[in-house]
Formats: C-alpha cells, structure tokens, sequence
C-alpha cells in the first residue's frame, strides 16, 4: 500500500468536523465509529484528488494531521 | 421557598439561604468549587430586588462588599481559597472598620492553584488570621447542606449584631453535594437600626468610616476595645455537636464534612464495641475550647481528623494541655478519609 | 456689607494637614462648593483615597467613608447600587487611582457606575514620601527615580483620561489644573459637570486634576503652580477629552 | 438501612442526571438522601461519577469508599472503581462497552449490553435511565414509580418531550433487571 | 513524499484537554510552528495562565511556568529582566487578561515590556464553566448573565487592544480571528509579527485572538467559528490596532 | 560595602545585605515604614547590575519575584502589614511551586490601615499561614540592624536551600532606627546549581513550574512532600538567643525588638535581685518548642510580650503545654511597652 | 472699626502665597512673624483697592479666606 | 555607661539630622549607638522627634521611656515630652520659643534662647546645631572634637558651604552650655 498523502492520528481527533468544512476537495470524511476517547474521529478518503494543500491541516486544533506530497 | 424540602446543592442552598436572611448584595469572581453561588445569585438577586455584581477580580468583590456594608446593605460575597487569599486586606479593613459582611471560602486544595477538591487547609487563615493585625472572624464549619443554610442565616445575624464580618468555611464536597434542604422562618431577634452607616447626612451630623488611627495610643485602644468585643463573642457564640460522647473512650474531634464522616466512622467502631463518640466544632472561632476539655475529659483517647497537614489540631492541643492524649489524622490537598479510615486509625491509636 | 466669599458649608471647620500650596486644599474647597451649590451635602457619600487625602474625611463635612489604597471605585460602586439615589463620589489620588488602583477605575468605568470620580494627578506618591507614580514626567526625580524617570526601565507617563476614553461606560472626561484663577474656575465648572451627570443618571465621569505637590517636587509654591502649567500641562493636555452627557 | 449507589463512566452518558433521578426518587419516598458528583477541570471526555446514598436515618458520609451497587456504564468508569464494590453487593455492567465484568468477584455481577438496550429503546442517551430502572429492579432501593415522578422534577420543561422516551427506559431497564 | 505539514517540534506529543473544536488548540499549534520558524525553542519561555490553557506546560515543548490568575504579564516582565535574551511570552485568556488582571496586562504594556502576549478572547470563562468575561458580547447568554449581558448592569465589552493602544508603551498590537484557512494565515502572520519585534527589541506586542468555545456556547464547533466570524467579529474589529515595530 | 562599620537604618541595612547576598531582582510598592528598602534599590540594584521595579501594586509585586524566581535569580520583595496581606496568593502560589524568595515584611499597627507604628499583629499571618493551603514560611525576626542585615543574607540562602520562601519579619521600629552594621563576607555554604528554574530548554528537556496537580492523589503526594521539607527544616533550622537565663526564675519571650527590650527588662530587674532572663526566638517558624519547654523547665513564671493581643504567646503555650505558668503582656496597634513597663509587669506576675 | 472686605484666617494660613500671586490689586501682603503652627501667614493690607473680587479666596488652599462686599 | 538623648520640636527645626549627629559622633568614639526617629503621616508641621542612645555596652531599648538629657526645642516638642527627663536628668530648653521651662522639676533645666542665638550666630536654622553644641557641654556624652568630624559625614557633599556655619554654631552652643 503507497503511503498515504494525509494521516489522520485517530486518536487525537475530537470530530470537531474542521478539516472536513475546509477541505477544498472533499477528501476527509468522518468514519463510523467512535475512538477510545469516544470521539467521533475523521478518515482520509484517499481518493487521488487531494492536493496536499494541508489546509486541513491548519484547521485542525488537535494537530492531528500530517501532509505529505508526492515529488 | 420557606418552609419546605427542597433539593439542593451546598452552594445554592447558602445562596438562598442568603436571600432570605435579607442579603441584597452580592459581589463575586468565579472559581471552582462554589460557582453555583454566583450562577445562583445572578438571576435570584435581582429577582429578590437586590444587586448581583459579578466584579472583576477578587478584590473588587471584597472591597464591594465593603462598600455595600458600608451603605448599610446585609452583603456577601464567596470564594475558594487562593480567592480568599486576595481577599484577606479587605477583611482587615472590614474587622478594623467594624463592617459586617458574609464570606464564604468553599475550600480547595492547596498551596497555590492545588485542586479542586474539598479542603480544611484554610483553617488557619480563618480563625487566626490570614490578614495584618489583630482581629477575629466569625467562623462557621457546617457539615450538612441543612446546616450550612441555618448557619448562613445565623452569620448575617451575628456579623450584624456585633459589627463584624462572619465566614462560613465550608468546602468543595459540600459545596457540590446534594442535600434536602428546608429555610425556616427568621428566627433571630430584631436588631437595633444600624447607627453607623453611610447614606447621607440628612437629619444628622455626618459620619465617617475607616480605620486609620494615626494619633499616640488611639489605635492601641481600638484594639482593646475589639479585644473587648471578641471576648464577649467568645462567651456567647459557641456552637458545637456532641456526638455519642457521653460513655466515649475515644473522641474523634473534626469539623465540617470529616465532622460528619466521624460520625459514620464512630458508628462503625461502636459496632464492634469501641466506644467512640464525636465532638465537631461548629464555630471554629470563637473555638469550643472549655467544652473540648470536658468531652475529652474522661477518654482515654483524642483523635484530631482534618483534610490538611495539622491545623486544628493544635487548638485541640490548646484546649487539652495533653499531648499523651492526642492523636491526628490528616488527609492534605483534597484527599478525603472515608469512615473506615478513620476508624482503622482509631483502632491503631487504641492499641 | 455682603458675603462674597465664605467658607462652604461642606467644608467642616478643621484645620486640614496639607502641605502649604498644596491642591488637594484647593480641589477640597472646590468639591465642597459644589456640593453646596448642588444642594446635595445630605445625600452624598464621599470615598477616601489612602493617600495624602486619606483625612478627607476630617474635612468634608458630609458622609465619607476610608477605602483601602486603590479601591475606591468598587467601594464606590457597591455604595452605589445600594443606594441609588445619593450622590456617590471617590476622590483619588495617582497612585491610588492609576497604580494599584488601575483594574478598579477601569472596570468601574467600562460598567460605567453612575458616580463621580476626582482624579488628583500629582505626578507622585504624596503620602509615602514622593516615590515615582504612574503619571510621573519622563526625567523627573523622585525618590524611587533618583535619576530621573527612565521611560525604558520605569515606563511612561499614564495618560488617565486618554485610557478611559475607550471604553464606552465613560461619560464624561476632563483634565484640568488648578494653577490659577481662570483654570480653577474651570475646574470648578468641570466637577460641577462632572456632579450634575451623576444626578441625571449619565453614568461614569471622572475630573483629572494636575495638581501641585510642592513638597516632595522640592519647590516653594509658586514655583510649583508654574510646574503644573509648564511641564505637567504639556504632556496631560487640559481640556474634555470625552463628554457624552449630552 | 443505608443504601449508597455509585454510578459512573463518562462525560456525556448522563452520569450525573441519572444519580440526581435516583435521589429525587427516594427523597420522594421520604428518604434521606445524599448525592456527589467528581467534578473535574476538564469539561468533556474523561471520568464523570455520583455517588448516592439513600438512607432511613441521618446520613454520615456522602463520600463512598465502597458501594453496596455499582452502576459501570464504560470502561473508564469501570476500570477506576471496580475496586469499590460492598462485599456482597451488586455491580451493574454496561455488557456493550465493558467487556472485563466477569473479572469482578465477591459481589453480584449483573452483565447487560446497557447501550444496546438504550438505543433499541430509542437513543444511545438513555443509558442512564436503562441503568436505573435496572437498578430499582435490582436494589429495591427506590421504586420504579418514584423514578417516573422523579423525572418530571429533575427534566427541565424544555426537555417535556424526552419523558416519553425516558420512562420506557425506565421500563424497559426495570424488566431487563428482573423486576416486576 | 515529502512532509508538507507534520506536529512541530515546539508541541509534544500529548493530546490536549481541550473540547472538540476549542480555539485554544489552534493557537497553540501556530505558537508552537512560530518558535519552531524562529528557532528559538530553546530560548523560549512560556507563561501559561489560569485558564483552561492553564496544562500549557504539558502542550508545549519548550519551558513553560504557571502563573497565578491574571499576573502572566507580572511574571513575565520579571524573567524577561532576568534573562533579557530569552523570549518570553504569555498566553492568557479574556478572564486572565481582561477581568481580573487588568491591572497587571496596562502596566506591563506601559512600561514597554519587551514581551509578546497572545490574548484569547472567547467571551467567556472557559475553564470554570462559562461565566460573563469582560469581552462577553451584550445579549450573550453566559451562566452569570442567564438572560443576556446587560450592559446597564455588567458594562461593555472590553475591546483591549483599543484600551492598549492608547498606551506610549504598546508597539504592536493586532486582532486577528481563527475561524478559517485565511484568517488562520493572518493569525499565524500576526503572532509571528508579535514575537519578531521582541526578537528586535521592541517593546511590548499583543495579539488578540477571537476564539470558538464551542462547549460553553452551547454550540457544534462548526456553528462556533460563524459565531465568532459574524457576531464577535462585528464589536471586536480585526486588523492591526497599533504598529510601532518600524 | 563588607567589613566595615555603617551607620544605617535597618530598611536600608537589609537592602544593601539583600544585594550582598546576591540578590538581583527586586519588585515593590511603596508603603510606610519600609519605603528605605525600595528607595534604596532603586539606585543600589542597578549599580550592583541587577533589576529594580517599581511594580504597580503588591500583587504585581509578588508575582514578579515569582517570575524573577522561575528565571533562577536570587530575588526579593517588601513590603509592610497591608501589602502583605495582598502578597498572601502569590506566596502561597510561591511555597506550592517550591520557589525561594526573599519577603521583608516591616510590621505597622493593624487591622486594616491601622497607622505607621511598628507591630507584631502578624505574627499569626506569617508563621501559620496568612494565604490558603498547608505551607510554612521560614520566618525571621531580627531585634538589631545587625541581625537583620545578618538574618537577611541567611534568608536567601535558606530558600534557596530548602526552595522555600523565606519572610524577614521586623516592623516599623527597627526599620527606621540607625545602628551599626557591618557586612561580612558570605559565610554560607556553596549551594548546587538550581536545576529546576527555567532558562531556556537548550540541551535539556523542557521544564516546568507549576502548583496546579489534579491527578487523583498528586497534590496530596505533593503536600506530603511538603510537609516532609518542613519537618527537615524544623529539624535543622532553629534560631533563638538565651539571655542571662542560667540561673532564670521568671523568663520573658518576647521576639524581635520587643526581645531586646526584654533584655533591657531582665537587666532592670536583676538591679533589684529578681532573676529574670529572656528567650528570644529568632526563628518564629521553625518555633524553637523545644528550646523554650527546656528554658522554662526550672522557672516559676513565662511572661510573653508581644507588640499584638497575644499571637506567640499561643506556640509559647504549645511549647510548655502549662497554662499556670503563662503569663501575657501585649500592646497592640502599635503600642510599645519600655523596658519598666515590662519589669514592672513581671514584678506583678511573681507576686 | 469699620469690618474689614477681606478676612484671612491667620491660624489657617500657611504662607504659600497664592493669594498675594493673584490679588490683581496686590491689597495682600506676608506679615512679620509666625502663627501658633510656626507657618508665615498674610494679612489683608485694607489699603481701599480691593474689589472684593475674591480671587484670593479661590486660589486659598486653606480655605482661609472671607470675602465680603460693600453694598 | 548607657547615656539617652531626646531631641523634640517641630518639622523644620532639623530634629532628626541634630539626633543623627549625636549618633555619628559618638559612633566614631568607639560607642554602641541607636537612633530612633518617630515618623508621622504627615510631611509638614507638627511634632518631630529622635532618641539616641550612647553606651558602652550592648544597647537594650533605642525606645525611650525617660531620657537623661532632653533637647526641647519648640513648645509642641516641649510639651509632649516634659513629663519624660529622667530624675537628676538635664533638660535644655530653647527659651526663645519655650517659656515654661521653669514649671519643670526634678531635674537640672538650662533655659538658654536658643533660636536666639542661632539666629546670630547666622540662621534659624541651625538651632540643632547650637542645641548639639550645648549637649556637649553639659552631657559630656559626646565630645565637641566628634560632632565636629561627625559633620562631614552626615552633610551631604553639597551643604559643604553650610559646613562652617554649623561648626560655629557647635562652637557657640558649647560655650553657651558652659563647656571648654
Ligand atoms: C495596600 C497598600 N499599599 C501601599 C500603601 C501605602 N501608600 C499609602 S498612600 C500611597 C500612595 C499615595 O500616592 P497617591 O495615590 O498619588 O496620593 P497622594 O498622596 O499623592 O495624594 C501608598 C503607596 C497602603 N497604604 N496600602
Ligand atoms: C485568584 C483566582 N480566581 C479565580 C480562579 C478561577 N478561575 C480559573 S480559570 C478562570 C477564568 C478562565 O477564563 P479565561 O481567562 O477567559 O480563560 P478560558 O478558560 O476562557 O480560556 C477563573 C475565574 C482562580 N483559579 N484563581
Ligand atoms: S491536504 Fe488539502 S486537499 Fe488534502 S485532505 Fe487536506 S485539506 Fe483536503
Ligand atoms: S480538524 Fe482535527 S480534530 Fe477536527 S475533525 Fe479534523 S482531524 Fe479531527
Ligand atoms: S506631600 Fe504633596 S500631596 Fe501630600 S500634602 Fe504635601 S504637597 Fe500635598
Ligand atoms: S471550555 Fe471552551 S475554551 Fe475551554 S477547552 Fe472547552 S471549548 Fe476550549
Ligand atoms: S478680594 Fe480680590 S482684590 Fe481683594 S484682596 Fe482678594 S484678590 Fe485682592
Ligand atoms: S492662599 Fe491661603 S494659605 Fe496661602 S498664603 Fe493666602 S491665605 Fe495663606
Ligand atoms: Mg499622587
Ligand atoms: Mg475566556
């Protein structure tokens, strides 16, 4: 599996829905379930059109997300 | 509300009880655990025709409060401790000025931020002190949220009656429990009209208030005069509870919330014959000295609890002159004994 | 033959323990005239600053109460909302009022208490011997500044008025001194004003008074009064600074 | 007799209504009554917990260093006070998120999948209300009926139209609890 | 691949205490990228104040000392004296700052501190429960102000910046909202700003911050941002107040 | 400066002893009749290379000494009674975070402003705890210029020792009077590196200072730590003087200046054949218990004499646990008794 | 003797000379000697200038001063 | 031996720096001093006033019930401390201000006009100084040769014109006092 553009460190994500609202492609979606805090947490879609803005990134008040982008 | 149970937390139970002793002013700065007194007060206060201030830092209430005394207004404000701290100048002026007031510290742990947690470690600060110079505090130590409400009514008594501020020491599990609570009718006889206040001069010659006393000797014999007084409060304000004391051969001596677990942990040993009885301080000043020495008089054992390092305990040491009877147990920044624990240490201290 | 003059009523006949050439006797006069001419002196409840004026209540020949050093305004406050219909008024000093006092006054403003504040600037610490205050000149020697006050170490000049025209409890602002004939008239007209908006229940006003400290600026009067007028007044600028009374 | 119940688990199951109902429900029975939140710095997530104790006679501690029932509605509150457990006593376990009940020994051990049952009933929220009509059920402590008058008291007005559903939680946990 | 974005190295790998969607979180992370851009992480020192960011010491990678309620700027001014090479910050909120250490946050800014504060307005007090802060919008609902701020009874709210400004001391002060990727830009650029003018020694800087506190507004994170975009950010003007820093 | 004779006023005495001592930071406010201390610094501190503050009020004073002492310097504040009294969070905030410091506190008539005469009515507020929580202040009371700039640079070593705040309690008396003093070279052991103060996290981790600890049971662990500090300082630090007590059959303890007078006192009684010695404590906490149940052992009479309405007198009656044998004699709000007035009410007591 | 337009309180008087400054008919001057507080104090020249404008009671920090008017 | 001096009168009369003098002067003999002003709240005007106390041995009380010698300088100073010369003790009085020195008993009284002769010597204001010169004389507690060296050491640097004047002033008390 190629490593993913967007990590999501799901245990420090509260669900506050930042990253999702901003995402300009759409690409993060919260998944089913909740994690061991409880929270509702998000998930990366991966779904090749992510531009590796890391607006999500900005957002995220957990600093939950790290960006990566293919060279 | 009069007249009938209701459920209520600590701190809106004092907060009511409050209003009805006629409090019509309130000045406070949040801080856990008591900010249901302010929450409380914000919408009850006016609703009772009178003023609810939320100031901005511990020092604006206190000096509020002073000011609202000062205009003759039954007033209040509350705390926790490192609040209380920043109140302590203003309650040297309050003592000095001989303003009547109703503080409440619902305690914390400490020093410094601590916790959250309930606390006896303010007992010092309350009854010797924590401001400069010489004066004295009515202190209140309730144990049930029905107490605290009757005490809240009978500080604003007595701080009226003899012109000086009265505290309720309680703590955070008192302030945040829930309790049935009843407010009962005004019981207290009717106070002469206050002669010293400031509202104007109409009809009489102006008045000051304030204690600065620079001239040779005047401030001494303020001093003595307050002596004076807090001598008369200490032969007539002495409130305590005698808890199956009357065959004990070990009394456990505590006051507030751990009063009131004492009570449990002597059940627990009477149960298994050790004849344990509880004698808890309900004024922490004026302090129940003489009447320590007498229910302690025929045990063979004392055991001092408090949730801090030792304060009490040396009043106790004070009342007794025995230190070959006394034991303590001390649980420090919010740690809290349950009955067994302090019936394992009466077991212990009899062996 | 008719009185022009006579000491006010409001003024009780003691002797008060000022300095000589000292403003707070001025301002205290001041204060006592428009009381009487105010018709108020049994309605109104002064607060003590601690400070050279800690006495005030020695002088003023109406209620007045002692607050401890810099709480005037939440005394002040409370007095007032117990009883709202007196005239409630503090009287302070600079470092009562913008030192140790400053969260007080600020506060008291911005929930704009309907009371009466005088703000006796004198550039120091009267009382306690003439240390550095927060309005103390740039370069001016006290006892704390034996040098000269060093803006970089010790900060600037606060300019009270100017601080509290921000916030918008604030009603009505004027900074005035008392050096002369003409500008203790209108100091005078400025307490009055400041009096009156309490009375129609405008909300906060405060007077900002420069006022000579000849004593601890090591000066004989006179030279003091010209003090106030040429160095004071350049860097406190006279005049209203705020007046929503209207 | 004293009877004293601990309900615990975390922010946002309801910890603290559900032991007020419990209170409000004996209080309404005449009883004296005690109740106690932890009250922590942190506002959401983490250990929410109420201790009761309802009681005949005068109550001398309203801190509990061991309950004669335990309500565990998660495994935080599970895991902080397995421990305190009466000999003898019952310890309710929310089966749908705890998965250590079994472990416990000394006491009655009651497994029931609580949240499963909440959200057949009609909301993951009422796990409280299940948790209570379980434990009228298993502690005669307080009566069902109690529980339901309680409930118009503590339930704000807004809230009028979530009785309904809280009272079949009511019902439904009394039943699972073997109550009748 | 290449890391575009990962956890600075100014920020430990601890989660945080905050609600989901809180402010606080954010700032945090743009002080902690600011120190790592500057390089001075090893320099820095943090003043945490009583808040709900009071566990700062346990976010931040860097030294960090509590301070009791309200006198961040008082302690800070001291460890800057003391090591006048290192950078020093406090990070308070509205309660801290404008409530109750007013008095303290005026004189640091007066006296020029060379400090920078990072200033949370979230119109209320977070960590206690949600009380009326000075910065409470009038008509909020707060658990003191259960019908509203009334701004007859409580006052205004207090726009710091603009009561700082009129200070000689403040050298740069900006109010900036994190609400969306631009604004959080801007408030990264401000803060930035912030500590490079006390790099430069310039004197005291403070930038406000308009925050979300979802949970004590009784809001879902996402209605918390628009709440601050459309309703603080109408009384609280964003912008640079005051720039001295050239 | 060192080895030489001055004549100086005490305030300015335990200034230039403070700056000695290596203390480089210092915040105050002014207040009557301490106003030397800052004076002096202001000019004196820069000189020596460190940082003089004029802080804006008592609060912000306190608080920078706290943050001078997170930083790692040898700092210090003063004050008198009321200032004192507003000090009171951040030294409880101080003994929480383990922080030395050095607070002058020159005692003045009280409650509230109460005038500008020395006093002793803070004897409760310093040695058990004027702000909130379990913690003690090393507390020192000189009765000479000399000590007090002698107890000055032992203070500072002591905090730093133990990480304690440390209190010069001296009132208005001996800070306006002119002694001698000479300062002596720094006697006091070399102290470690202090490896808790924050400077910057280059080559280490980051650290941090802090009295917040709501895990279940930190602060109590943490107050147990405390306590475990205080007994060692108790067991180690212990200051008092014994005067002419040999061959003692009434003893005076009185502390600070009154002490002294005391001696005055003994010497006017010993002209009539009354054998009269005096027990000073110098330390107040730690309180020399011990040393005062030994010097007692073989008197007939204890009088203490204290500048309030009696505060020692009660850790005297701790000590002795023998109320027979105690007598008082205060003079509050500023009064001060002679050397006759003392004798005169010993030759009453042994009547 | 006839009352005098201009009554100056001696004992009040602490000599700080504002009146003298102001009197824009200089009908105030420092008398010889001291009163009972030790201070210089003014006295009222009654030379026949004064308009009873009462300048110097306004500058009187002491409240010294009376002013009355011929009618 | 422990000698006591009070000097006492009114702000302005130089009180405290006549005291101070006293003190260095008889710290450069070799003896064991205090000072003690009183320090009232206000600047100006009323009482002022100092105790020294020259001794041999350690000094017990720089607080002064009764002093051997007493400087009166004023009538405020005059009064309040009238009752306070200890018996045999030597009272020096400025008979240009005071005039009541003769109601004093139990002690020796020098009634000398002080201000009198100061303003001869040249100023008024150096009344401490003739006062000082006087005390030596008549207490013997310190030596004329010692206030002289004390001088410089208390003037600040820029009185040093004023130097002169007050050494003759020390000159002229001295003598007045029967010295020399
Ligand atoms: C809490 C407290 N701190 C300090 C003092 C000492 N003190 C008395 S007056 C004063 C300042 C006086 O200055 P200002 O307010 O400018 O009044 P002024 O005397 O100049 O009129 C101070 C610091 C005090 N009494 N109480
Ligand atoms: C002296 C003192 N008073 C009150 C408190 C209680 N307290 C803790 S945090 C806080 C206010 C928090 O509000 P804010 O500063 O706005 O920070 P936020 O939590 O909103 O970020 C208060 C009043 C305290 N700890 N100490
Ligand atoms: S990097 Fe940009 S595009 Fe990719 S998930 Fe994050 S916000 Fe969306
Ligand atoms: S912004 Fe962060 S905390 Fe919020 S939902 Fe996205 S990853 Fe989770
Ligand atoms: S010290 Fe200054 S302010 Fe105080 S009375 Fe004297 S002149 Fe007036
Ligand atoms: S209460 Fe508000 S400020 Fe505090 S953590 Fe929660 S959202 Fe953030
Ligand atoms: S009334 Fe006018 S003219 Fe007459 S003395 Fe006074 S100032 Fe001079
Ligand atoms: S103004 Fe008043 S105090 Fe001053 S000299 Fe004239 S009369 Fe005297
Ligand atoms: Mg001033
Ligand atoms: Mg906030």
């Amino acid at each position: 599996m190629p490593e993913r553009k967007v990590k999501v460190n799901k245990e420090r994500c509260k669900g506050c829905m930042y990253c999702i609202e901003f995402c300009p492609k759409k690409s993060l979606v919260l998944a089913k379930g909740s994690n061991a805090k409880g929270y509702a947490f998000v998930e990366f879609t991966d779904d090749g059109k992510c531009t590796s803005c890391a607006i999500c990134a900005l957002m995220c008040p957990e600093a939950a997300i790290e960006v990566q982008k293919d060279v | 509300m009069k007249n009938k149970k209701h459920l209520m937390k600590g701190n809106e139970a004092i907060a009511e009880a409050a209003i009805l002793a006629g409090c019509s002013f309130y000045a406070g700065y949040p801080i856990t655990p008591q900010n249901q007194i302010p929450e409380y007060m914000s919408w009850r206060m006016p609703e009772a025709g009178g003023s609810f201030i939320q100031a901005e830092s511990e020092l604006a209430a206190i000096n509020m409060v002073l000011g609202a005394s000062v205009a003759g207004a039954r007033a209040m404000t509350s705390s926790s401790s490192p609040g209380i701290s920043l109140k302590q100048e203003g309650i040297s002026y309050m003592a000095g000025m001989e303003l009547p007031a109703f503080i409440v510290n619902m305690q914390r742990g400490g020093p410094g931020l601590g916790n959250i947690q309930g606390s006896q470690a303010d007992y010092f600060q309350s009854v010797k002190g924590g401001g400069h110079g010489d004066y004295r505090l009515l202190t209140f130590s309730p144990s049930t949220v029905q107490e605290a409400a009757d005490l809240t009514a009978e500080a604003f008594y007595l701080a009226d009656k003899y012109r000086n501020p009265a505290l309720l020491l309680s703590d955070g599990i008192l302030g945040q429990m829930i309790e049935p609570v009843e407010f009962s009718e005004n019981k207290f006889p009717k106070l002469p009209p206050k002669d010293y206040i400031l509202d104007g001069c109409k009809g009489r010659n102006p008045r000051s208030l304030f204690s600065l006393m620079m001239g040779p000797g005047v401030l001494e014999k303020h001093n003595f005069k307050l002596a004076a007084k807090y001598a008369k409060i200490e032969a007539e304000v002495r409130k305590f509870e005698e808890y199956k004391l009357e065959d004990a051969e070990v009394v456990v001596i505590a006051n507030g919330i751990i009063g009131r677990i004492s009570k449990g942990a002597a059940n627990l040993l009477r149960k298994d014959g050790i004849k344990c009885g509880v004698f808890r301080p309900i004024t922490l000043w004026p302090f129940p000295y003489a009447e320590i020495k007498a229910a302690a008089a025929n045990a063979k054992n004392v055991l001092v609890v408090e949730q801090n390092m030792g304060q009490m305990v040396e009043d106790v040491r004070l009342a007794l002159l025995d230190d070959s009877k006394v034991s303590f147990l001390g649980r420090p920044g919010g740690g809290c004994p349950f009955p067994e624990e302090i019936a394992g240490k009466v077991r212990e201290i009899i062996k | 033959m008719k009185q022009i003059y006579c000491r006010p009523e409001s003024l009780k006949d003691n002797a008060n323990s000022y300095c000589p050439g000292c403003g707070h006797g001025i301002v205290h006069r001041l204060i006592a005239e428009i009381i009487d001419e105010l018709g108020v002196r049994e309605k109104t409840i002064g607060i003590a600053p601690v400070g050279c004026a800690v006495f005030a209540y020695d002088y003023w020949n109406f209620d007045v109460t002692e607050a401890p050093h810099g709480r005037p305004p939440a005394v002040a406050c409370a007095v007032k909302r117990v009883l709202p219909d007196r005239v409630v008024f503090t009287y302070q000093g600079d470092g009562d009022l913008a030192s140790i006092g400053t969260n007080e006054i600020i506060h008291s403003a911005n929930r704009s208490d309907n009371i009466t504040v005088i703000f006796i600037n004198n550039a120091n610490y009267g009382m306690t011997g003439g240390q550095m205050a927060p309005t103390t000149l740039p370069g001016m020697r006290t006892t704390t500044t034996q040098n000269g006050r060093d803006v970089k170490v010790s900060g600037y000049p606060v300019r009270v008025c100017e601080l509290l025209a921000t916030l918008e409890g604030t009603r009505y602002l004027e900074r005035v001194m008392v050096t002369d004939p003409a500008n203790i008239n209108k100091a005078k007209r400025a307490i009055k004003k400041a009096f009156q908006a309490q009375l129609d229940g405008k909300g906060f006003s405060l007077v900002e008074v420069l006022s000579p400290c000849p004593v601890n600026w090591g000066k004989v009067p006179l030279e003091s009064l010209k003090f106030v007028k040429e160095e004071m007044a350049k860097y406190f600028k006279l005049g209203v600074i705020k007046d929503e009374t209207v | 007799m004293e009877r004293s119940l601990i309900m615990c688990g975390s922010g946002g199951q309801g910890i603290l209504l559900g032991g007020s109902l419990a209170l409000v429900a004996a209080f309404c029975e005449g009883k004296k009554v005690t109740w106690l939140p932890s009250y922590g710095a942190e506002k959401r997530g983490g250990l929410s917990y109420c201790a009761v104790v309802i009681s005949d006679e005068e109550i001398m501690s309203p801190v509990l260093s061991h309950a004669e029932c335990i309500i565990g509605l998660d495994t935080i509150g599970f895991n902080v006070y397995k421990g305190s457990i009466a000999p003898g006593g019952a310890f309710i376990v929310n089966s749908s998120l705890v998965k250590d009940g079994r472990t416990l020994s000394g006491c009655k051990v009651l497994e029931l999948p609580i949240s499963d049952i909440a959200k057949d009933v009609g909301s993951n929220r009422i796990v409280n209300m299940v948790s209570l009509g379980i434990y009228a059920a298993v502690s005669k402590a307080v009566k069902l009926d109690s529980l339901k008058t309680g409930l118009e008291e503590v339930m704000s007005s807004r809230h009028k139209d979530m009785i309904a559903m809280n009272i079949k939680a009511l019902d439904r946990g009394f039943k699972e609890g073997g109550g009748k």
